[in-house]
């Protein structure tokens, strides 16, 4: 139920062929790491997986809904998967209580009560229980990214989709959201993250994947890829990330 | 109501109407001229002046913004006679407006003036040049990228307020309009044929001002390219 | 509309021009009263329907004729033939004599005495077209959006010279205490000009009525009444011309 | 019949400038109901109506307001809709208010960052609910400074009734002149009227820009 | 000549005291390093000098020119003393040559063929000859900062400062901005720069001047500042830094 079939995706931005073909497996409970060059398409990707980019060939079935060029029911399917982004993008004019629990209350129609409960579970998962009440702007970069996985978690996703959610952070702000991301993890959560920190990649995901020019370059265990890549793109771009 | 239009009876009297077309063409240039230069300076002596005229610049930007303009003409055809200062109709008619355009465009060149980094200003000091090189050199053209939309727009909405200077017998489109209507008796006619000359001076001088722009610009990417999605903040109706 | 209409209606609109004291002024708060809504009142009272004094200015009342905004106008129009294409004009139910007026020290006798000289007149009064016909050299004429103003920029030095109602001038420079350097150019009486209530140009049946009307009030003395009431002297000119 | 300026005069222009403020309540309700409609439409709406509203919006923004006032108030008599005097007038206003708060607005919609639709759209949010719930407070916040100061351009345009017979403080002024032939009292007060209704008005819009990017304060 | 004294300055910001009575000497062609926590004063010590800041006490001689309290000419100690800030500040309405060369030409009144040779000389110094027709936005950060030194050196300085040229840039275009400096003090330059760049303090820097809480904490020869550090402050820093 909770798994990922990418099969034989292609996307064009007008005449640019962005995704070439890709395949990908996700099985549940496991989790994938995206790994590659600016431009390679990862992001493309990811927002394809939710329906925020259309396809133009192919299919993906993800947590049970299945998308097509001609595009499914989005709406049913984005309240089993949840995404991420680099950019928080937490709505500024919420408290942080209110942004967790507004698409538990407005799209599932949750009475008040049991969505506060929700919310203030999953800022207790996230270590930002005593938030509840402050604005976004009032939080940093690592906070507000952790809120922002909070808000995904409450609508109690299948699968979760994860890009680039440390790159806009300061080191030390990045361990306490890696932190949470692999809590997540270790519960058995279906995920896709996209990632810079390929240490972090190595040791929490089962398997990584390595995009190049809008294809899967190679993939396979974390722990073999990185070990010992095929080809040279990976050899070079794995090298150069470690310096 | 079967009321037919007749555009005939209005049409013969086109040299009229061209007429005060053209009026309304130059009192509008003369008055964008005189109201963009008094807004340039008001706006440099509100940000870099002394205290004492940045409060009374401050005060002639209020008075202006908030009262109508066809009062502001009427104080100042016969009102400044009491003082002993007795304009023509054109003139007041061009004074007028053009006050009233430097208060709108205080507030703008203002908000332009203010939008350029600091740092820019400083590193122009830096290198030695004076004050008024830096706001030459380095300050002028880019504040106006940055202004450029809402100022036109206030260009505009000054060549529509034109039309209320017939108020007091200066001869412009619309005292033109009101002649043939006596004559003639066709109101509605004459007024739509009117709306439609001023739509399309309005939009003669928006395409001026876009090439202006794009002259003014020429070495940067012009600020809208797209004649149909002018972004103007319209603080000010002429009208 | 026909008569029978109107007073299944129970109602008749009449377009008034407003603002020109004394044949109309306006109360504190704002009603408009005068020699021409008293006539206005003779109408519907003959027609023993309700009245609806709409008040238009010199620019808006043909249109609110046109535009069935008002069954008819009493709005001080001249009848020209030029007009008299568009609208149908009553037989007159008042007149003014239209005089120069100027500073005492000017010397005003001819019309040739107003060569090269400013003049102020209402805007598309027919004191305009009268003196455009004149065509006098070197005559400016400058327009004003109504009465008032075209004498007040006489009175504030703006032009040489106004074209008024002489009751009007005479009424205002003794008010106004400027009799001693203004006055009514006695030797240079322009014209006697003469209102006519307006209609649209099929309205024969209720132009029949109102010439009648006219007729009647003119014969029974309540036009010179009325008109004395407001301006304190009787129609001048004798005996109102028909066609 | 021709009086002095005094006490009276006074009165009737306060009476007037209720005429003037009422005038505006109207024109920026209608106005606004019809501006916001056209702001969505030229936001969310498909390619021919989002350029027949830019259309009607420039052609507005093009024509000198007392011609669109003429030709909306006896348009709509041509049309045999009559409404009662106050109405119609404020319809008239609201034609060319419509227009610019259209643009004002779709302004500020599309001053909202384009990632907060789609992380609203991630949620699971349909588009009338990422409107409701996270655009359009947030378009809001942004719209207040703005809107408040073109309240005063109603305001002081509202005078353009006075073509189609409505004394508000503009004509009232006018008929005082033409009563008194005291032009500089007359306007001099007119003009402090316009001031204190519009000044409060400016310097709030001035106090809300300012607090724009305070995106809070329920 | 081009040399700096500075002696006994004290600056305040309202009631904050930023610079507390700091005296440091530059000798002509020496090179000194300005090392300290964020908020020691660095900067505002730096805008002393060139006069974009004014002095509340103390004395400052810069290549032959005199800041007091009272100020000097600032604009003529303007010509002979370059900065360059960490925000490259190019101006972004004039290409790469038409920045460098605008200061000659106005300040100067250098004519306009001359300025541009001394601009592409510039411009080749700091290895950017083929970009003089670009504009800032087109170039990467480094570049713009590189853009930036050649700007200030068009003015041929006796003394220039520069504050944390490199703290905005990655380490790939560090690099690149690093060299030109090296080059520029190599070739005689008289300099102070404020870097948080620990290496190449001790390489390119003939003294150190560490700064802590507005005043000079500790001052000498680089090698030693760095080998053996005296203060606890200094130590700790050093450490902090080397992290
Ligand atoms: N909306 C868009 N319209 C046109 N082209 C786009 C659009 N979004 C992305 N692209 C292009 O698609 C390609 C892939 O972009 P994508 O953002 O998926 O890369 P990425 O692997 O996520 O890179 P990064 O590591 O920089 O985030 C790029 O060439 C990009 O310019
Ligand atoms: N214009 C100003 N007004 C008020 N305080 C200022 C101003 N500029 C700087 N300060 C204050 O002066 C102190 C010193 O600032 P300065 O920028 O010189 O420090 P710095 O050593 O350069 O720090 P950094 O390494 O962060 O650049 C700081 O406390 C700062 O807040
Ligand atoms: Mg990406
Ligand atoms: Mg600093």
């Amino acid at each position: 139920m909770s798994s990922v079939h990418i099969r034989d995706v292609k996307k064009y931005f007008g005449a640019l062929c962005v995704l070439d073909g890709v395949s990908i497996n996700v099985e549940p409970s496991e989790v994938v790491a995206v790994i590659g060059r600016s431009g390679s398409g990862k992001s493309t990707m990811l927002r394809c997986i939710n329906g925020l980019e259309r396809i133009q060939q192919g299919r993906i079935e993800v947590a049970g809904h299945t998308i097509t060029p001609e595009a499914g029911d989005l709406r049913s399917l984005r309240k089993e998967v949840g995404i991420v982004f680099q950019s928080y993008n937490l709505f500024p004019h919420l408290t942080v209580l209110e942004n967790i629990t507004l698409a538990p209350r407005v799209v599932k129609r949750i009475g008040r009560d049991e969505a506060d409960e929700i919310g203030r579970e999953a800022l207790r998962r996230v270590g930002l229980e005593e938030k509840s009440g402050a604005y976004a702007d009032e939080l940093s970069g690592g906070q507000q990214q952790r809120v922002a996985i909070a808000r995904s978690m409450a609508m109690k996703p299948k699968v979760m989709l994860f890009d680039e959610v440390t790159s806009a952070l300061d080191p030390e702000l990045t361990g306490e959201v890696l932190k949470t991301m692999e809590e997540l993890a270790e519960a058995g959560m279906t995920m896709i993250l996209v990632t810079h920190e390929m240490g972090f990649a190595r040791q929490v995901a089962n398997k990584t994947v390595f995009m190049h020019l809008g294809k899967v370059w190679e993939e396979g265990p974390s722990a073999e890829l990185f070990g010992a890549p095929r080809t040279p793109e990976l050899q070079n771009f794995v090298s150069s990330s470690l310096k | 109501m079967a009321y037919e239009l007749q555009f005939g009876p209005v049409l013969k009297f086109w040299p009229d109407i061209a007429q005060g077309a053209v009026n309304t063409l130059v009192l509008s240039a003369e008055t964008i001229a005189l109201g963009v230069t008094i807004g340039l300076a008001a706006a440099i002596a509100r940000t870099d002046g002394p205290r004492w005229l940045g409060a009374l610049v401050t005060v002639y930007v209020e008075a202006f913004r908030n009262t109508p303009l066809l009062v502001q003409l009427f104080l100042v055809f016969f009102g400044l006679p009491l003082i002993g200062l007795s304009f023509s109709a054109d003139m007041a008619a061009l004074l007028a407006i053009a006050l009233n355009l430097g208060a709108y465009s205080t507030e703008i060149f203002r908000a332009g003036l203010l939008a350029i980094p600091k740092t820019q200003i400083e590193a122009g000091l830096a290198l030695g040049m004076s004050r008024l090189q830096v706001i030459r050199y380095i300050v002028v053209v880019p504040a106006l990228r940055i202004i450029y939309p809402a100022l036109t727009g206030q260009l505009t909405l000054t060549l529509l307020g034109t039309s209320i200077a017939s108020a007091i017998s200066a001869k412009e489109l619309t005292s033109a309009a009101s002649i043939v209507e006596s004559f003639t008796f066709r109101s509605f006619e004459t007024y739509l044929v009117v709306a439609v000359i001023y739509i399309g001076l309005t939009f003669t001088f928006r395409f001026l001002y876009y090439l202006v722009g794009l002259w003014l610009f020429r070495r940067r990417k012009p600020p809208k390219p797209d004649l149909l999605q002018e972004d103007l903040d319209p603080v000010g109706s002429g009208a | 509309v026909t008569i029978p209409e109107i007073m299944e209606k129970g109602t008749i609109s009449i377009g008034v021009l407003t603002g020109l004291p004394p044949y109309d002024t306006t109360d504190s708060s704002g009603n408009t009263d005068g020699f021409l809504v008293d006539l206005a009142r003779e109408v519907a009272k003959s027609l023993d329907v309700e009245l609806d004094v709409v008040p238009v200015t010199n620019a808006s009342r043909v249109a609110a004729l046109e535009s069935g905004r008002v069954d008819m106008l009493i709005a001080m129009t001249t009848a020209t033939p030029q007009r008299a294409r568009s609208l149908l004009f009553t037989n007159p139910y008042g007149s003014y004599q239209m005089t120069i007026v100027g500073p005492k020290d000017a010397e005003i006798r001819t019309l040739a005495d107003l060569e090269g000289k400013k003049i102020s007149v209402p805007k598309g009064s027919t004191q305009e077209a009268t003196l455009i016909s004149y065509n006098i050299p070197g005559l400016q004429i400058e327009r004003f959006d109504d009465d008032a103003l075209a004498m007040q920029a006489l009175l504030s030095g703006q032009v040489d010279a106004t074209a008024a109602v002489a009751v009007l001038a005479n009424d205002l420079l003794k008010k106004r205490g400027v009799d001693d350097q203004f006055e009514v150019k006695e030797d240079l009486p322009l014209y006697t000009l003469y209102w006519s209530m307006a209609l649209r140009a099929d309205e024969w049946n209720l132009h029949q009525y109102l010439n009648n009307l006219i007729y009647y009030l003119e014969v029974t003395g309540v036009l010179d009444d009325l008109h004395k009431k407001w301006t304190g002297v009787p129609i001048p000119g004798g005996k109102l011309p028909t066609f | 019949m021709i009086q002095d300026f005094g006490w009276s005069s006074v009165e009737f222009l306060a009476r007037a400038s209720l005429w003037t403020i009422g005038l505006s309540i109207i024109a920026f309700l209608i106005g606004g109901a019809i501006g916001l409609t056209l702001a969505l439409l030229r936001v969310l709406g498909p390619r021919p109506v989002k350029l027949a509203i830019a259309g009607y919006i420039q052609i507005v923004q093009a024509t000198p307001l007392l011609i669109v006032v003429f030709i909306v108030f006896f348009g709509l008599s041509f049309a045999g809709l009559y409404f009662p005097p106050l109405l119609a007038a404020g319809i008239s206003v609201s034609v060319y208010a419509s227009a610019y708060l259209a643009d004002i607005w779709r302004g500020c919609i599309e001053a909202v960052p384009r990632p907060q639709w789609e992380a609203a759209d991630a949620l699971a949010f349909s588009l009338p609910q990422q409107l409701r719930y996270v655009v359009l407070p947030q378009a809001f916040r942004i719209a207040l400074g703005p809107t408040v100061g073109f309240m005063v351009q109603i305001v002081k345009n509202t005078s353009v009734t006075a073509l189609i017979g409505f004394v508000e403080l503009t004509r009232a002024g006018q008929l005082l002149n033409n009563m008194t032939f005291q032009p500089f009292i007359v306007f001099i007060t007119v003009a402090a009227f316009y001031f204190a209704i519009c000044y409060p008005l400016s310097y709030l819009s001035e106090k809300l820009k300012g607090k724009r990017r305070v995106q809070r304060a329920h």
